[in-house]
């Protein structure tokens, strides 16, 4: 029994039954949010070198799951916040009106979502990568489509572009290598043209389904159009699994091959979208859109840290400051989406001129949408702050400061963006407001809102805990011994 | 015993801000006018009895202060604390149907308590908290009848008060720092004196106690304020507090040792103004006003005393005596001459008589009549005058008789069949006695000389401008001569229309040019907009998609490959 | 028949190469064109020159890779699921559109 | 157990601001309650903390927050005498804010973030390290925020956001600089300054410039002044509270502690750095008062006299002189008091009678004396009258910077008071000797407890400043303890 | 097969592909894909790889085949011909271009790795533990079974996301009829309906049975019964079942959930889908019987499309 096979194996188990259970399948999510959370909760505090080969099938063929300090904090993470959104939908309903459709099979997508996350999060495999980038993408885009299908189709095209891109990669590496085990091609691996070419194609689909700058056209729309629950989930998580998966090929599989050049080519354009992320959020006029468009900008962070965490002499900084980041992200902008469907609601209107007066009438509301704009920000106390110190003292000791100049930057646009739609909430009401509060509708928002400013209080065990078996922290795994 | 007797000092102000306290207690205000003479008691006991010398130290109070009565500051003290008393006696008729009694007995206690204050401060901050309460403070006094006229001269009255205070604010700390931070008096002006003090020290310190004294060009706010008081204020005013200025020279001038620029300036700006503003007195209408000149003039020739004092370096013991007799003189003259002013409209017939009796002989004191106390004190003066100074001195008894003459023809007139009332025409003559009196009494103890040593023929014949100013005025009474109508203020008027005019330009060019500023922003945002947003459509396209994939895996492939 | 290619071209490498002209033309194609079915089918394509280096870079000489082979297959289902959700998408929304279009043209024609 | 000393002084505002959010309005009095209580006990921890200090015992609290980045707590006589500021004037404020509000809307919010500024600014106080110090600070930029934009109306809305773009570029501007040179000497502990012989010149100077650049944004320096006139869209607690207290007091102070505790009067002084931040201190002391002169509006007038005034405190800190240091030190603790007696004084006009332009104050004096006696002490305390406090700050800076060789120093100082003369003197002629409008319906000033709640702090903190002049030389006068932080810290 | 035959089939596979890209009329180009699906199972089996031919036709060529010609024909019952649509010619140039050069370094990729069946050597010592011959399945199933469980719930959500697009109204319901819309044909197919569901039920039987030793297996075998529920359903011989219908439910999830089920009662054994000793073959065989199954029904579906509105109340978001 261990949490590394569980956690995909419940969500899966979640789908089939809520398949079978059609319309009852909603109240699941009470049963799962527990389950899981305690799940993530057993993985995060297992011993450093947990892991785990599917089968008992050795390596060059087998499949092995690993639970390092990234996989750890993302699983976290994900179980929080589909636990949070899972809770929030269910009084909350997350479909269209009238699309009973959308709302049975809202749940079954969720959960696919949910065990291609944690898969990916936990396996080492690319080709398995590659099948929970497809669970993923799969779900992600069914849930978009629930908003906007133009949208939907939209990033359903770019998205099968990018699985292309990174399945060709994984052939090379297949090919090449006879393997596709990052801990393995860690040793294997040579900067020879079929190598590189891989790395290239890998890395340039993964950044579509990350969605940095330049390849972020599919994420503002589609987003922005998604029902708040969809969209929560999308933003946290669905990008995520590309920039892990990323960090598993740049950081664990291909360090050696990796140029400073290459390196600076993913941190120049994760600069270039946190300035272009942020201009675009600055000038939208609907709330949904201004969030989305916060994501391509926060997205960018994640990338600004790969020559940092390279270029480190000692990685664990800036290493956990990427870590973090992406974990703040996952939690404050789900926060904030979730947020924002209730004040949009309330508003009867989607631009963020329409939100005057809710300060009034939905308080809590709009403090969970203030309280993850300070972590968007990168405002203390919040994970967003822990993780941009970290990546800030990491730039300024480099001294890189172009990329200093981008996270200072980047924050203060931020604020520039988040503060003039939260103000908007502060204006006088133009017309009278219903608020849309109560119960679990509130406390969820509210929950990954506040999870995401605690983080920046435990940041000693939140650095340790990304540390885990990181790739830069020792010699590689030691395999567990198979069974007799 | 004796440190009891020290306790007089704090007593000295503290009991009229107690006074004033009391006046803040709704419906005391009547009451506490009819106390107001209680106010300086302490502070006559205090300069009879306190010991001489003998700090006080009041640790805790501002940066550990102390006070001090030094033999120069009790006759100070002492003639203030006479002043005040009766001229509190006299307010407190004077005002008995006065609209806010409470805000007069306030303030009059406060300023009163800031005036005593000066003269016992035993270091410079403790003076300079006394000083600014005497200054600022008798703001409320000179505007007490909220006429028109006393409003303007408030204003100025303020505004010169205020950059008074920050020239002496400065100066002191200047000082202060010369003498390594000491705080205390003496300590300070002997820092003066030394070599490295700041050059910038004294002049401030000048120019600071000049304004609060009347000092030539800066006495314009002197005859505006003091007229507008009502009599009692202006009696203290410019018998008592304008002393606050001369005190603050005679305490920190760093007499004994040379310092011939400030000296000579000081000279120069006193005696001119001895000369000049007697001859404004004689120009104006109203008998206050002519009173306030009057000031500016003795003041002026105190402060050329001390400037040549200050030039040749006299020791201070040859020139303080003298100049706190004098001041002494002045204003328990002063003071019963500004009463008379207030007494003069209740006096009918044998009444007026005796009081122009009375207040002509005050003049001539003040002008230098021999065997009168005004002489006496003159003649001391001329010892540390110089030649030319006793020279001046002499003269100037032409311009202070001329101006008294003035003052005595622009008396206003008495209703008829008044008699004054007792409690105002008494302390009018306590005054006038104790200022013809009292020099005399103490000419002996502070200069060490006999008033009568010198010869009485000789001092006749020195006297002879007075006896031409009389043979003038008798001239143009005859005649028929009428002195031309200067305002009061002289320059004031015009510079306040000038100031008033660059103001207003200043205001203009500045508006001008902030609305130039604010106009020209380029405004372009619209169309990077557009651009932005044309980008954006790009990027959503699966064709860009496509291509930035290849593009950007070519891009690591060739930065690898770097 | 023996091409003297054949010396140098190994049937994996061959087939191999297919493959990769096979991505280059399916991405032009998606490049170009702008149909979403039509970009369907060029996907399809690509992922068909995806397998096709995959599989035939395991073609030893005496046997094929069972590894390969057992990724192309799952590949090919999930391209399958894959496809099935996009045209079902490109359907459903030429169907909104077509449901919209109709209801814009009685307005115009009302307003006019 | 005194180790949580510190911590306790942190927690106790949070849970007020926490009791502040979760209560309802109908349990407005249960929320006051609260409020007052927690601003009471924290006066009695404070009371007693000064007690220990006194002999000579320095409370700490530690925690590691991020690896080789410790978050502490440090109560040093420097952060006690803010600590001290900022916990009495916080109770006077919570009583005047529970009167001039009384029913409004969004209170809970209000005293919610009211409270959490209070954490910041004694958080702010406290910190032990430049890291520990931006937590605070940053925290502080929130908290006041909300409290900035309180009415919700277009103007209150645009102050806020003006506020924001100032401090928060500010605040990164400082991060980027602590983090630059923690990047070269290791965490920057205040009670341990670095050890800055390896820098190179240049690169201290950028750092400093950083630093001070980011600190002087909420110390109002120009020319990052313009935020604070705008934010007197506020509402006149929130206006007292920035002003006298918390936010352009933490920037001081933390310009202060960059110099004195990181830098070190040796190396500004090696540096050079001393010199031009006087000048630039100067040219806002005298800007501000030229600023204030033209406003009509009374809060803008205050709000640029603060622009002046607080400068003074950056002025004192930079001219690197035993009488210089204390006379910023104090200043920070006579200019707080002065302030917020005219804030308060301010606000209660505008309560009772709606005078908010300056032309409204006419025969204010008479129909609210006791308001308006707390307000002219205030007032002739910020011209440097003596004997309100202002003057000792005045004489300590103006020696001080003689001491410094920094004789035109002073003719700044004069020329300031000469200003400020210039726009508080017509405020207090127009309130007591000018009729009040006819249309103005007479009020009994001290009417109801409400009234009285309203007024009397601000009576309180004239007297206070009246004693803290008139008293300056007792050990416990803000003069004494900066006095003892000058002797303790700097003078060595 | 020699050298001239493998160059034949691949200018072949490129030519087809080009018009199946490229052709204007959109039938064209799909009939072209088909004829491109087959070409490429050829391919495979020149490769030798009969179990991703076998996939390949029935599925790569045969499913998407239907699929594409399906949505075509929907699309063009609403006035969307799906032909090819110019584009700018800097954009054909530029994309000429990219890919040209793309391709070039690709190739010089491809070449620079030799052909060599390197994992054959690992996985080929391992199969008699398992006690199946066809070492695919084996990689599928065992050695990789991972990764088959991860895909066979994609394929499950893939019609889970099908259905998720059902318009407002439509849900549960039926899909879109696929049937012949004209009488004799839809007469015909019926009959052959009638015919081919026993024959494709037997002939998927036995490639499930075949998997294990010989090329075969559950996805071909779902294949093949996908074909023939859907031939079956286009004559009418049987209706679509609504998406609510529980058996339906069931047998969508039987096989994943079977599948799952094995691999945590693995857990027992000692960990996910690890496989008791001896048990290999027996429980290889019930997760692919399961599968096909479930895999038929899932396939069926999806090539159905989503639920539309019942036709007895019209919506008008239906079809016009």
């Amino acid at each position: 029994m261990s949490p590394l096979d569980l956690l995909v194996a419940v969500p899966l188990c979640c789908m089939a039954a809520a398949l079978l259970l059609g319309r009852a399948a909603r109240g699941l999510i009470l049963l799962a949010a527990p389950l899981m959370a305690g799940l993530a909760l057993w993985l995060a505090l297992l011993p450093p070198d947990a892991a785990y080969l599917v089968g008992q099938w050795e390596l060059p063929l087998g499949i092995l799951l690993r639970a390092d300090g990234v996989a750890r904090l993302m699983i976290l993470a994900t179980a929080l916040v589909i636990g949070a959104v899972g809770l929030h939908a269910l009084v909350e309903p997350p479909e269209k009106p009238g699309h009973a459709a959308q709302a049975e099979t809202f749940w079954p997508l969720v959960y696919l979502l949910w065990a291609g996350a944690n898969a990916g999060f936990l396996t080492t495999d690319l080709f398995n990568l590659y099948v929970t980038l497809e669970m993923v993408s799969l779900a992600a885009v069914a849930l978009a489509a629930m908003g906007s299908l133009a949208a939907a189709l939209r990033y359903f095209m770019i998205a099968l572009l990018g699985s292309l891109a990174y399945l060709l990669g994984v052939a090379l590496i297949v090919a090449r290598y006879d393997t596709v085990d990052v801990t393995l091609l860690a040793q294997l691996a040579e900067p020879d043209l079929a190598t590189l070419m891989a790395l290239g194609l890998m890395t340039a689909g993964l950044l579509i389904k990350a969605a940095l700058f330049p390849m972020h056209g599919w994420l503002p729309p589609a987003h922005a159009a998604a029902p708040a629950p969809a969209s929560a989930l999308l933003s946290a998580i669905a990008v995520k699994l590309g920039f892990v998966i990323l960090v598993r090929l740049w950081f664990e599989a291909f360090p050696a091959i990796t140029g400073p050049a290459a390196l600076q080519v993913l941190g120049g354009l994760g600069a270039a979208a946190v300035l272009y992320g942020s201009v675009q959020a600055m000038r939208q006029d609907r709330l949904k859109a201004l969030v989305a468009y916060s994501t391509v900008a926060q997205v960018g962070y994640l990338f600004l840290a790969f020559p940092l965490v390279a270029g480190a002499i000692d990685p664990g900084d800036a290493w956990a400051g990427m870590t973090l980041q992406a974990v703040a992200h996952m939690l404050a902008k789900a926060a904030m989406f979730l947020a924002a469907g209730l004040m949009l609601k309330a508003a009867a209107g989607e631009r963020i001129a329409d939100l005057g007066g809710l300060a009034q009438a939905m308080p809590l509301t709009v403090t969970a949408f203030g309280l993850a704009a300070v972590s968007l920000m990168g405002l203390p106390p919040s994970g967003g702050f822990t993780a941009k110190f970290l990546l800030l003292t990491a730039a300024i000791e480099q001294g890189a400061y172009l990329y200093a100049g981008v996270l200072i930057l980047g924050g203060l646009l931020a604020a520039v963006y988040l503060f003039g739609a939260l103000a908007a909430c502060f204006a006088p009401a133009t017309t009278p407001r219903t608020p849309v509060t109560g119960g679990l509708r509130t406390a969820a928002p509210l929950a990954l809102a506040g999870l995401a400013i605690v983080m920046g209080f435990g940041g000693t065990a939140l650095v340790e805990l990304s540390a885990i078996a990181a790739p830069w922290a020792g010699p590689a795994l030691i395999l567990p011994e198979p069974a007799p | 015993m004796t440190a009891d007797l020290t306790l007089l000092l704090p007593l000295a102000v503290l009991w009229p801000m107690l006074l004033a306290g009391l006046a803040l207690l709704p419906g005391w205000g009547p009451r506490m006018l009819m106390l107001l003479p209680l106010g300086p008691l302490p502070a006559l006991a205090a300069a009879l009895f306190a010991p001489r010398d003998t700090p006080v130290a009041l640790p805790g109070v501002l940066l550990d202060g102390g006070l001090d009565l030094t033999a120069t500051g009790a006759i100070f003290l002492g003639g203030a604390a006479v002043l005040w008393f009766w001229a509190g006696v006299y307010a407190a008729v004077y005002l008995r149907r006065d609209g806010r009694p409470a805000a007069f007995a306030l303030f009059w206690n406060l300023v009163l308590a800031g005036n005593l204050g000066v003269f016992i401060a035993a270091d410079i901050v403790s003076f300079y908290v006394f000083f600014a309460l005497v200054s600022l403070l008798a703001y409320p006094l000179v505007i007490h009848d909220r006429q028109p006229a006393s409003m303007r001269a408030g204003t100025v009255y303020l505004v010169l008060a205020v950059t008074g205070e920050v020239a002496i604010l400065v100066g002191l700390m200047l000082a202060s720092f010369g003498a390594g931070g000491a705080i205390g008096i003496e300590a300070v002006r002997a820092g003066l004196a030394l070599p490295s003090a700041h050059p910038a020290a004294l002049p401030l310190l000048i120019v600071g106690f000049g304004i609060k004294a009347g000092l030539m060009p800066l006495h314009v706010w002197l005859p505006v304020a003091h007229p507008a008081a009502p009599v009692p204020a202006s009696a203290v005013l410019s018998g008592a507090i304008v002393k606050a200025g001369i005190f603050g020279m005679v305490a920190f001038l760093p007499l004994g040792t040379p310092a011939a620029v400030a000296g000579n300036v000081l000279t120069i700006l006193g005696f001119s103004g001895l000369f000049l503003a007697a001859l404004l007195a004689v120009g104006q209408a109203g008998a206050k006003s002519v009173l306030a000149y009057s000031t500016v003039s003795q003041m002026g020739l105190v402060m050329g005393v001390l400037g040549v004092a200050l030039a040749a370096g006299s020791a201070p013991a040859t020139v303080l005596p003298a100049v706190a007799l004098f001041a002494l003189h002045h204003g328990l003259a002063k003071g019963a001459l500004f009463l008379g002013v207030g007494l003069a409209p209740l006096c009918g017939r044998a009444w007026r008589w005796g009081l122009m009796a009375v207040l002509a002989v005050l003049g001539l004191s003040l002008a230098g009549m021999p065997l009168l106390a005004g002489a006496l004190v003159k003649s001391a003066m001329k010892d540390p005058a110089g030649a030319l100074g006793a020279v001046l001195i002499g003269l100037s008894a032409l311009t202070t008789a001329l101006a008294m003459a003035r003052y005595l023809a622009v008396l206003p007139k008495a209703k008829p069949r008044r008699r004054p009332p007792l409690l105002m025409a008494l302390p009018f003559l306590a005054l006038a006695g104790a200022a013809l009196w009292l020099p005399w009494l103490l000419y002996a103890d502070v200069t060490g000389k006999s008033p009568l040593a010198a010869d009485l023929a000789s001092k006749l014949a020195e006297a002879w401008p007075l006896g031409l100013a009389v043979l003038l005025i008798a001239g143009a009474v005859a005649v028929g001569l009428k002195p031309p109508a200067l305002p009061e203020g002289d320059a004031l008027g015009p510079v306040q229309r000038r100031a008033a005019a660059l103001t207003a330009a200043a205001r203009a060019a500045l508006r001008a040019g902030s609305r130039s500023l604010r106009r020209s922003r380029p405004r372009k945002q619209a169309v990077i907009g557009e651009d932005l947003d044309r980008i954006e459509d790009i990027f959503r396209e699966g064709a860009a998609a496509a291509i930035l994939l290849l593009a950007i895996a070519g891009a690591v492939v060739a930065a690898s490959l770097i | 028949m023996d091409l003297p290619l054949s010396d140098i071209l190994s049937a994996g490498h061959l087939y191999a190469l297919t493959g990769a002209v096979l991505v280059g033309l399916g991405l032009y194609a998606f490049i170009t064109q702008r149909h979403p079915l039509r970009q369907l089918l060029a996907v399809n394509v690509v992922g068909a020159g995806i397998f096709l280096i995959l599989g035939s870079l395991g073609r030893g000489p005496d046997a094929t890779d069972p590894f390969p082979q057992a990724l192309v297959i799952t590949g090919i289902v999930v391209a399958v699921a894959l496809t099935a959700f996009g045209a079902a998408m490109i359907v459903r929304q030429a169907e909104t559109r077509a449901a919209a279009k109709p209801a814009a043209d009685d307005n115009a024609r009302g307003a006019s | 157990m005194m180790t949580f000393a510190p911590l306790a002084l942190i927690l106790l505002p949070l849970a007020a601001a926490v009791v502040s959010f979760a209560l309802p309005e109908r349990l407005s009095a249960w929320r006051n309650a609260a409020n007052l209580g927690v601003a009471c006990v924290k006066l009695v921890v404070v009371t007693y903390l000064l007690m220990q200090a006194e002999a000579g015992l320095v409370f700490e609290w530690r925690y590691e927050f991020l690896p080789g980045h410790d978050f502490v707590l440090r109560l040093d006589p420097l952060a006690l005498l803010f600590v001290t500021l900022s916990v009495f004037l916080w109770l006077l404020t919570t009583i005047y804010a529970i009167a001039y509000f009384d029913r409004g809307p969004n209170l809970p919010r209000f005293f919610g973030f009211f409270n959490l500024c209070v954490l910041a600014a004694t958080g702010v106080a406290m910190s032990g390290t430049a890291i520990t110090f931006f937590l605070f600070y940053e925290l502080l930029t929130l908290a006041t925020w909300p409290l900035v934009a309180h009415k919700g109306d277009e103007k209150s809305l645009r102050a806020g956001r003006i506020y924001l773009t100032y401090t928060l570029a500010g605040s990164v501007a400082f991060l980027a600089g602590i983090l630059w040179l923690q990047s070269l000497v290791g965490p920057i502990e205040f009670a341990t300054p670095p050890d800055l012989a390896g820098v190179p010149a240049l690169t201290l100077t950028l750092i400093f410039i950083l630093c001070i650049g980011g600190l002087g944004v909420k110390a109002a320096i120009f020319p990052f002044h313009g935020w604070l006139p705008e934010a007197m869209a506020a509402p006149a607690p929130v206006s007292a509270l920035l002003h006298a207290v918390a936010v352009v007091k933490a920037g001081a102070f933390g310009i202060v502690r960059m110099i004195y505790d990181v830098y070190g009067i040796g190396t500004v002084a090696e540096l050079g750095l001393g010199v031009p931040l006087a000048a630039l201190a100067s040219v806002t002391i005298l800007y501000g008062s030229v600023r204030a002169l033209m406003q009509s509006d009374l809060k803008k007038r205050l709000a640029y006299s603060t622009v002046s005034q607080v400068s003074y405190i950056v002025l004192g800190a930079s001219l690197i002189g035993p009488f210089a240091v204390i006379g910023g030190l104090v200043h920070l603790v006579h200019q707080g008091i002065m302030k917020i007696t005219l804030f308060m004084c301010a606000g209660a006009l505008a309560n009772r009678m709606g005078i908010k332009a300056i032309a409204d104050l006419d025969g204010a004096g008479r129909q609210m004396p006791v308001t308006m006696a707390a307000f002219s002490v205030g007032a002739l305390g910020m011209i440097g009258m003596p004997p309100v406090a202002g003057f000792i700050s005045k004489w300590y800076l103006g020696i001080g910077a003689l001491q410094s060789d920094a004789a035109w120093v002073v003719a700044v100082l004069a020329g300031s008071s000469l200003l400020n003369a210039a726009y508080f003197l017509p405020l207090l002629y127009r309130a007591w000797l000018l009729p009040p409008p006819a249309d103005r319906p007479a009020i009994r000033e001290l009417a109801t407890t409400r009234d009285r709640m309203l007024i009397l702090p601000a009576a309180l903190t004239a007297l206070v400043s009246l004693g803290a002049g008139i008293f300056a030389s007792l050990p416990f006068s803000p003069l004494g303890w900066a006095t003892l932080i000058a002797e303790g810290g700097y003078l060595r | 097969m020699t050298f001239a035959f493998d160059l034949i089939l691949c200018l072949m596979i490129l030519g087809t592909a080009g018009i199946a890209l490229f052709v204007r009329d959109a039938l064209a180009a799909i009939a072209f894909f088909i004829a491109f699906g087959n070409l490429m199972g050829l391919t495979w089996l020149g490769l030798d790889a009969v179990n991703v031919a076998l996939a390949e036709i029935a599925i790569g060529a045969g499913v998407t085949g239907v699929l594409l010609i399906l949505a075509r024909a929907r699309l063009l019952a609403l006035g969307d011909d799906a032909t090819c649509s110019g584009t700018p010619l800097w954009l054909r140039l530029g994309a000429l271009a990219a890919c040209a050069g793309f391709v070039v370094l690709l190739a010089a990729s491809v070449l620079s790795i030799p052909p060599e069946s390197g994992l054959d050597r690992v996985v080929a010592p391992l199969m008699p533990g398992l006690g199946i011959e066809n070492r695919v399945t084996g990689v599928l199933l065992a050695f990789r079974a991972y990764d088959t469980l991860l895909e066979s719930f994609v394929l499950l959500g893939a019609l889970v996301a099908v259905w998720s697009l059902a318009p407002a109204g439509a849900w549960p319901g039926r899909p879109a009829d696929p049937g012949m819309t004209d009488a004799p044909m839809r007469r015909v197919a019926g009959t052959f309906g009638q015919l081919l569901l026993p024959v494709a039920l037997v002939m998927a039987a036995y490639l499930v049975w075949a998997g294990s030793d010989l090329p075969g297996g559950a996805f071909q075998a779902g294949t093949v019964l996908a074909g023939g529920l859907l031939v079956a359903a286009m004559g009418g011989t049987i209706g679509l079942p609504s998406s609510d219908r529980p058996l339906l439910r069931a047998a969508l999830v039987l096989g994943p959930a079977v599948f799952l089920a094995i691999g945590l009662a693995g857990i027992a054994a000692g960990g996910l889908l690890v496989y008791p000793e001896g048990m290999a073959k027996a429980l290889i065989v019930i997760i692919e019987y399961t599968l096909f199954l479930s895999i038929g029904v899932t396939l069926a579906l999806l090539v159905a499309g989503p639920p539309v509105p019942d036709a007895s109340h019209p919506n008008p978001e239906g079809k016009g």
